[in-house]
């Protein structure tokens, strides 16, 4: 039990970078090399960017501009609606449309910028260079990145200066740099390491600086030998920054279950990672901070893997926020067959699409379309009771108790069976012989519980 | 329009490629080893009461489900795995009607009735060898001499106990390819062990209770020898009666021992403790059923009481 | 405190009144109840002796402390008939599959079994209980004490041993072991006259 | 007979009850303790077998549960129906303030009439169903049908029929359970008097309803302005009934040209047609 | 005179202790290994029921009820003690095999229950009836569990042998988990056969 | 004193002549009071403490005052007496000064004075004519037989609580049924004492 260390004995530089894990996890197939091997490549243009005015966590974004203004690329269109929140930014040139409420990739309908694009892609006068992270304090780097609208791109879009402004009682002495990439399919990350090595280590530096730490860690999982190798070579000026292999299973890159993973310590139950003197950044998101320092462009583009055997031309793009999907399938080929599903995120925690007119948006890592076969619902059973969601669930939990009191409306037992802590990360679903709906029922448990707790105040 | 629709559901979007009936044909696998070594050392006799008690677990099954209007699911292969491992638990010498009993009572009482697969508190198996065992003591216990035919015998734990005066212990060599008195099933160790690695390998079962169910009977029997601490024959109580054949496949029987990785542990524990205290006080020469069917009675209680500590659990406010 | 005396009295009353008619059954069926206490106290050894057979009892604590051996000792009885020592009563408790067998072992003064008779027992119905039955317990009669009888499981018998109750060995052991501990009490103690007098209990003897 | 035989007996247990009423008197007394008098009431009302059949400790478990309204007043089996009238009584049925409010499901969109935006898969729930882009209606405000209003229920008062909610009012007790339990919100408690209702909780343009249900309120006006009680009013689309100011008149029902206002005599007969 | 055949039948079948209330569970299961048992068992029950519901009856208003539970155990042990006696003088054979469970017929919660539910508040004829209804429902489930449990378990009636020799009966049946077994299944059997229209049923499974 | 005597009596109780599963001593509470596990243990518990007093109480009533007076035909009425004014005079207590203790185990105390089990046991004492301690260890084993069959119980019902059960067969049947094979799994102690 525990955490297991061992000696990674790959060739070459690797030799030294201790493979380190977590207890718990699955391995689905990883279907990685649909696009492994695929720079990323920027997107066209979109032709109608829609960009929703929440696509944090949150309060939402109060518009800055109304139907028929004018606006330039980098041009704040939202202002943060309160501490936790972030600024939106206008990821094309052009005139303002609308701003209506438009189905967003969470499947509500959110107020959006409508911006109709010129084609001309004008930057905004404002966006200007930030300076040298050396000369810059930390309040200052903080402030560039709120200002840059960045939020976590590693999927939950938690407002990143927020991460960076723990409370005074809590210490924070280690920044760890998410390169784990372990949902199946993505590779937007992997990528980045490799064409963009300097700039994650520069927003790693610039996140250490901001915290006022001294040690980072990049964490990377053990199928992306190159780009450890890269890493490990873009860091070896740094004493600091340390790269570190992780052995490849899902949920690695889960931030409660990549701390245990490198530290050994646990994040308490209901705590953050700043509990144990830990922030977790994904390494899109120390590619947006060094954007922003370097050149003063907001967060307005990210890269998104679209992918999946119902895409005829799998790729990594380089999109602008605000790209509706369809427009990204047709470019990469449009569907190969008849879709079944398409999917924001990863096949293991992204959801599923019912429009293809949603748009690109801060925590879009990926566009997965799946064939009709792929999307059959499987047949459900009875549990056998064979403990493999158990076995599997990184957070230590009985998913089938959970589950089973999910089912029958039992929601208090489903609490005291610590449905609260289960993250959502679908190992127990993934796993289960009988095909049970776990994590769904658990969700359901999770939201009905949080329902009632705010009713009882 | 209705087939443009695109599926939409909750995360996550890809399932892994095991099944219940896959898990259940691994078993049966497994198993087919022990069905060879049967084959060879008790005859055409001993394939004939496993077809019996087969087809009577998958009749009753899918006769039950048509009654009781459910779907039919004998496709799951899981009352082939109970009619396997009952045929395994009888003596070569059952006779037909003693096997359809069984079998039957397996599946209907044990495991339809409660709702079946996945329900069930007890193994089906056991609880109909069990059955057996008390109402036809005779009969369940007429052991023969392989290959000889119907020279009776007695089995290696009869002899350890002394209830069978007359016995000379065989050579652990035989006790190991399974040359020796006892269940179809039961007696060659070696093929059992060559099915087990097979789950092991294939991670239908882990090896939790097993291993510790094992050893703690070695340790146990090591220790309580006859001639005071330290006397006793471990190898002959791990190769003997049913220990192998019940460590690895019935107590392992998912519906029926704890889902906590600590329940696990316990019911190895418990299964260790219970055969050894059966093996060497009780009125039986073998306890592996009985231990196993106990710890069952007791596995949800286990359970209750051993929920892993969740990830982050905050140690004791102190 | 008015109240207590009154539900105290009312239940003095009742409970009188239940006594008083307890009193008066008891009355009518103790008689009965004892002699249907000693009929069944007595049942093991007229079976293997006979109705009109007069019986002394001897002092069973005094074998029991003679020797381990006769630990499962209960109770013996000198047989009488027609005034002359026919043989002896020996009641042993051997302990069975499921405990204590009531067993009752009588020897003629020949040196054969008289017979055997199994009472109260716990053994199982259909298995162990069967070695009351006369298939088993008729066995015994007529054979000799001076050897210690054996149980077989199956094959042909000689003249000391006895074919055992299938499926019940256990049983079948723990009724010979009683036997077995009648003939030697018998050899070693009741076959000679002088020890039995010693053992007789006073108002028979002395 | 020996006169002993009777006189020790009779004073032997005729002392033992004395000594042990005496006790058992002064103890009540001593050790008495406050509690709500219907629970001796109720306790009275049972059996006093004490064979704990019901599930609770013994009688007086059982009793202090029905007080507590954590057990029906038919728990005890052994008591039957008599015990379970006179517990009944002794508890009191809730006075009745007022007329009987029924609940009501504000949608009819059933499969044929309503247009599905995607294909669901997952649980039987429709908060579960809800969470994924409010459910496959492609309507925002309809009925999933998936029941969690008519597993909530109680009394068993509500039924799924061809994809859409149904309350049978004579079983409904009003008790607002469902309400609570739909994710949708579309269940209303309504006075059972009214007949008319508007079944549509759609509060989008009427030309978006069009598009996608055939009975849903498309905010034309026409009730409104039928009515002659004028107790209907336009309100973000939807056309809301003033339950005080209808008579039952069913003016508008006739009018509506979606049918999304219907006579509740008429989605009874319907409902009954179709559980048959 | 009509309530009095009412009460009876009642006790019969109706709401027989054994099928429908499910009490007095300790002598069903423990007596039944044969269908004489049964039998004895039964009467014996049902003699103390009548007679104690009897007494109970006529002394309902004499008693008060905070000593209601002592009284009536006395007036119920006291028939128990009765039975008790009669039986070791003249049926000491079936004494022996009742055993305890004779003395602890004064606990069977059929009688206490009967003794408060019925008697303490009706007249005596009909307690009587309830009493003779009630025991002999009684009797009848003993004899029937009895019956099955030797039939299966011995092959044979009321000590009469039925197959013959080459009949194995099943050994269980006569042991504890046979009578566990038997007494539910035949429960099962009973509530199958004599069912409610579904709704019933629906009831009580979502509980 | 005897210890392994005692320790055969404690075995037996517990195990191999358990009150439920083979003596069938106690069952209405045991089929009644197993619904969940809590309750199950709390009558558990208490049934412990009243078994181990009256085994005591009793064996004081029978050689104080019944035998001496040769009165033991009324064994039975004036045990069961004992017994229940005992536990309900105890149960006041309990009610009076701990309201906790009286939730906890109180209220099971009025149902264990109808039980088989208390009253069974105290026969069987003066049956196998048990001394004092014996009687005492019989009570307080016999209790913890029945504990831990009640508990077993309880969590296996708790689980069946999600099992399609024949409509039928809910509720007792199958609660028999299900204590049928639990008592077969407790035949595998059989002839661990002799
Ligand atoms: C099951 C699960 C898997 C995750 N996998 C990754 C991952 O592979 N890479 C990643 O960067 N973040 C992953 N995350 C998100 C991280 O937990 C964490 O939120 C993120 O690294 C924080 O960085 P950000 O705020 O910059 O996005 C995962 C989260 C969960 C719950
Ligand atoms: C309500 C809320 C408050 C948070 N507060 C902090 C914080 O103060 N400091 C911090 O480092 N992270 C904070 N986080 C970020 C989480 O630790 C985590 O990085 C984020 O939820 C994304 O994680 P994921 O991608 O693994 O789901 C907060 C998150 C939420 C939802
Ligand atoms: C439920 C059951 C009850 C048994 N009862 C007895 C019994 O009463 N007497 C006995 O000798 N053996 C009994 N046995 C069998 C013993 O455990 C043991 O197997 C047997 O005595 C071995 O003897 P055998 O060599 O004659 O088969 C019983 C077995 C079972 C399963
Ligand atoms: C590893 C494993 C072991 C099993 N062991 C048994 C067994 O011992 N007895 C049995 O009846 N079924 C066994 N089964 C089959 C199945 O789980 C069993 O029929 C269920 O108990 C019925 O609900 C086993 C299945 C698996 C996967
Ligand atoms: S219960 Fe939650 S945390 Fe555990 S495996 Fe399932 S989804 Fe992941
Ligand atoms: S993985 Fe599925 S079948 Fe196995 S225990 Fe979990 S829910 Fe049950
Ligand atoms: S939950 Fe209550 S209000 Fe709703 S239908 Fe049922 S009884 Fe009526
Ligand atoms: S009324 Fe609400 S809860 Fe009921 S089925 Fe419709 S959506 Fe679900
Ligand atoms: S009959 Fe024994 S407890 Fe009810």
């Amino acid at each position: 039990m525990g955490r297991e260390v061992k000696r990674g004995k790959d060739d070459r530089g690797i030799m030294n970078v201790k493979t380190v894990t977590f207890k718990g996890g699955i391995h689905p197939k990883y279907n990685k090399e649909l696009t492994a091997a695929k720079p990323i490549r920027p997107a066209t243009l979109p032709q109608i960017a829609v960009i929703p005015l929440q696509q944090h966590v949150g309060a939402p974004c109060k518009p800055l501009v109304k139907a028929g203004d004018d606006v330039k690329v980098g041009q704040k269109i939202g202002e943060a609606g309160g501490f936790v929140s972030v600024p939106v930014h206008a990821s094309v040139s052009g005139k303002v449309t609308a701003v209506e409420p438009r189905l967003h990739p969470g499947g509500q309908q959110v107020m959006s910028v409508v911006i109709e694009s010129d084609g001309q892609d004008t930057v905004d006068e404002n966006v200007q260079s930030k300076g040298d992270i050396d000369k810059l304090s930390g309040k200052e780097i903080i402030d560039i990145i709120k200002e840059a609208g960045i939020a976590g791109l590693g999927g939950a879009a938690f407002p990143t200066h927020v991460k960076l402004s723990p409370p005074p009682d809590k210490k924070v002495d280690l920044v760890i740099i998410n390169g784990a990439e372990c949902e199946p399919y993505l590779t937007c990350d992997h990528r980045l390491m490799l064409e963009q090595t300097d700039d994650v280590v520069y927003g790693t530096r610039a996140i250490m600086k901001a915290l006022g730490v001294s040690k980072g860690i990049i964490a990377i999982e053990n199928n992306k030998p190159d780009a450890i190798a890269t890493m490990l070579e873009a860091t070896s000026s740094y004493a600091n920054i340390e790269v570190m292999a992780l052995k490849t299973k899902y949920p690695q890159g889960a931030e409660k279950q990549l701390i245990k993973a490198i530290t050994g310590k646990e994040v308490p139950s209901g705590g953050l990672p700043a509990d144990v003197g830990t922030v977790v950044d994904n390494v899109g998101t120390a590619v947006a901070i060094a954007m922003a320092i370097k050149t003063g462009m907001p967060l307005i583009e990210r890269a998104v893997t679209v992918t999946g055997r119902g895409i005829n031309e799998p790729a990594n793009l380089m999109v602008r926020i605000g790209t509706p999907f369809s427009e990204l399938i047709d470019e990469c080929g449009g569907f190969s067959d008849k879709p079944g599903k398409v999917i924001m995120g990863g096949p293991m925690m992204g959801i599923a699409q019912y429009s293809l007119d949603v748009p690109v948006i801060k925590g879009t890592s990926g566009i997965l379309v799946l064939t009709e076969e792929e999307a059959k619902p499987p047949q459900v059973q009875v549990c056998i009771r064979c403990a493999r969601c158990v076995e599997a669930c990184p957070a230590d939990l009985l998913p089938l108790y959970i589950s089973r009191y999910a089912l029958a409306g039992m929601y208090d037992k489903a609490e005291q069976y610590n449905a609260m802590d289960c993250i959502e990360c679908g190992c127990c679903s993934f796993e289960c012989p009988a095909k049970r709906p776990l994590v769904e029922s658990i969700r359901l448990a999770k939201r009905t519980i949080a329902a009632n707790r705010r009713k009882a105040g | 329009m209705e087939n443009e629709q695109l599926v939409v559901s909750s995360s996550p979007h890809v399932r892994s490629e095991s099944s219940v009936s896959g898990i259940m044909l691994d078993v049966v696998i497994a198993l087919v080893p022990a069905v060879i070594a049967a084959a060879i050392f008790f005859g055409i006799r001993a394939l004939f009461i496993i077809g019996i008690s087969i087809a009577t677990a998958v009749l009753t099954e899918a006769l039950i489900q048509y009654l009781m209007k459910k779907p039919v699911t004998i496709n799951d292969w899981s009352a082939v795995v109970t009619g396997l491992l009952l045929a395994f638990n009888l003596p070569p010498t059952a006779p037909w009607w003693l096997v359809v009993i069984g079998s039957a009572f397996a599946i209907a009482i044990v495991k339809q009735l409660f709702g079946g697969l996945g329900y069930n508190f007890l193994n089906p198996a056991l609880a109909a060898r069990a059955f057996l065992l008390a109402s036809w003591p005779v009969r369940m216990t007429a052991w023969v001499q392989p290959g000889a035919d119907a020279v009776t015998t007695a089995t290696p734990l009869a002899i350890l106990k002394g209830t069978e005066a007359a016995g000379q212990l065989p050579s652990l060599m035989n006790m190991f390819v399974g040359n020796i008195g006892g269940t179809i099933g039961e007696t060659s160790a070696l093929a059992l062990l060559i099915g087990a690695a097979y789950l092991l390998y294939k991670r239908v079962i882990n090896w939790r209770i097993p291993f510790i169910y094992i050893a703690t009977v070695g340790v146990l029997t090591w220790i309580l020898g006859p001639d005071g601490a330290f006397t006793g024959q471990p190898l002959y109580h791990i190769l003997g009666g049913g220990l192998i054949l019940g460590a690895f496949f019935m107590a392992t029987d998912y519906v029926t021992s704890p889902v906590t990785p600590l329940g696990q542990i316990i019911m190895g524990l418990g299964c260790g403790i219970i055969t050894v205290v059966i093996r060497l006080y009780g009125g039986y020469p073998e306890g592996v059923s009985y231990s196993i069917l106990f710890m069952n009675v007791a596995a949800p209680l286990i359970e209750r009481y051993t929920v892993p500590k969740k990830f982050g659990e905050v140690k004791s406010r102190a | 405190m008015r109240d207590i005396l009154n539900l105290g009295f009312k239940l003095l009353l009742i409970t009188a009144v239940a006594a008083l008619a307890l009193g008066v059954v008891n009355a009518i069926t103790r008689e009965p109840i004892q002699a249907q206490v000693e009929k069944m106290d007595a049942q093991g050894r007229i079976a293997v002796f006979s109705e009109d057979t007069e019986f002394v009892e001897l002092d069973a604590d005094k074998i029991k402390a003679m020797s381990p051996d006769y630990a499962t000792v209960s109770q013996v009885f000198q047989a009488k008939e027609g005034g002359e020592v026919a043989g002896y009563a020996i009641k042993t408790m051997p302990s069975g599959y499921g405990g204590a067998i009531e067993l009752t072992v009588g020897i003629s003064t020949d040196g054969t079994l008289t017979g055997i008779y199994v009472g109260n027992n716990s053994e199982t119905p259909g298995l162990g209980a069967k070695a009351s039955e006369p298939e088993f317990k008729d066995q015994f009669k007529g054979k000799k004490v001076d050897t210690p009888l054996e149980v077989i499981k199956s094959g042909q018998g000689n003249d000391n041993q006895v074919q055992a109750i299938s499926g019940a060995t256990i049983t079948s052991r723990a009724v010979t072991d009683g036997v077995n501990t009648a003939t030697k009490l018998y050899n070693e103690v009741l076959s000679d006259d002088s020890s039995v007098q010693q053992l007789l209990v006073q108002e028979g003897g002395q | 007979m020996n006169i002993n035989d009777i006189l020790t007996p009779v004073i032997t247990l005729g002392g033992l009850g004395l000594i042990f009423g005496a006790i058992l008197a002064f103890a009540s007394t001593r050790f008495a303790v406050e509690k709500d008098p219907r629970v001796d009431e109720v306790r009275e009302a049972l059996p006093g077998a004490n064979c704990g059949a019901c599930g609770y400790p013994g009688c007086d478990g059982l009793a202090a549960a029905i007080v507590a309204g954590k057990a029906p007043v038919n728990a005890c089996t052994v008591g039957g129906a008599a015990s379970a009238e006179n517990i009944g009584a002794i508890m009191g049925v809730e006075a009745q303030a007022g007329e009987k409010q029924v609940a009501r499901v504000l949608c009819q969109g059933s499969l044929e009439v309503a247009a599905q935006k995607y294909k669901y898969v997952g649980i039987e729930s429709c908060a579960a169903a809800n969470a994924l882009g409010g459910g496959s209606k492609a309507c925002g405000y309809g009925c999933l049908g998936l029941g969690d209003c008519a597993k909530a229920c109680p009394f068993d008062a509500i039924d799924i029929v061809n994809g859409v909610a149904i309350v049978d009012e004579e079983k409904c007790t009003g008790c607002t359970v469902c309400v609570a339990a739909c994710p949708k919100g579309i269940i209303q408690m309504v006075p059972q008097s009214k007949r008319v209702v508007i079944l549509c909780a759609s509060l989008d343009k009427g030309k978006l309803v069009r598009g996608y249900c055939k009975v849903g309120c498309i905010a034309c006006n026409i009730c409104v302005r039928k009515c002659p009680e004028d107790a209907i009013v336009l309100e973000n689309n939807l056309a809301h009934i003033i339950y005080d100011k209808c008579t039952n008149c069913a003016e508008c029902v006739d009018k509506c040209p979606t049918s999304s206002i219907k006579n509740y005599n008429e989605v009874c007969t319907e409902q009954q047609a179709a559980a048959l | 005179m009509k309530g009095v055949v009412k009460d009876f039948v009642n006790g019969l079948w109706n709401e027989n202790p054994t099928f429908r209330l499910v009490v007095g569970m300790c002598p069903t299961l423990a007596v039944t290994t044969n269908a004489t048992n049964g039998v004895a068992m039964g009467l014996a029950a049902a003699f103390v029921l009548v007679g104690s519901n009897a007494m109970i009856s006529a002394m309902r208003n004499f008693i008060s009820p905070k000593i209601r539970m002592p009284a009536f155990v006395v007036v119920i042990a006291s028939f128990v003690t009765i039975v008790g006696m009669v039986m070791k003088a003249f049926l000491p054979e079936l004494d022996r095999a009742l055993g305890i469970f004779i003395p602890l017929i004064v606990v069977n919660c059929i009688i206490m229950a009967r003794a408060e539910a019925f008697a303490s508040k009706q007249p005596v004829a009909n307690s009587i009836a309830d009493g003779l209804g009630m025991g002999l429902g009684f009797t009848l489930a003993l004899v029937i569990l009895g019956s099955i449990r030797e039939i299966l378990g011995n092959g044979s009636i009321f000590g009469i042998n039925l197959f013959g020799a080459s009949y194995e009966p099943a050994l269980l049946l006569i042991m504890p988990p046979g009578a566990f077994m038997a007494l539910g299944l035949l429960i099962g059997l009973i509530n199958y056969l004599t069912r409610k229209p579904k709704d019933n049923a629906e009831k009580e499974g979502s509980h | 004193m005897d210890a392994g005597r005692l320790f055969y009596i404690v075995v037996s109780g517990i195990l191999v002549n358990n009150f439920i599963m083979s003596r069938f001593l106690g069952i209405c509470p045991f089929l009644g009071v197993s619904k969940r596990v809590e309750t199950a243990l709390s009558m558990g518990i208490a049934v412990t403490f009243v078994m181990g007093m009256a085994s005591v109480v009793t064996y004081v009533v029978q050689y104080a005052l019944l035998e001496p007076l040769g009165l033991e035909y009324l064994q039975t009425i004036a045990y069961i007496l004992v017994i229940a004014t005992l536990v309900q005079f105890v149960e006041m207590v309990i009610q009076k000064t701990s309201p906790t203790l009286y939730q906890a185990l109180g209220i099971y105390l009025p149902l264990i004075t109808t039980n088989c089990a208390v009253l069974g046991v105290t026969l069987l004492n003066m049956q196998y004519q048990y001394n004092l301690l014996e009687s005492l260890v019989n009570g307080i084993a016999g209790a913890l037989g029945f504990t831990l069959a009640i508990v077993l119980f309880a969590a296996i019902r708790e689980q069946m609580d999600f099992a399609p059960i024949p409509e039928s067969m809910k509720g007792f049947p199958i609660a028999l049924v299900s204590a049928g094979l639990m008592s077969l799994a407790f035949l595998g102690f059989q002839g661990l004492v002799k």
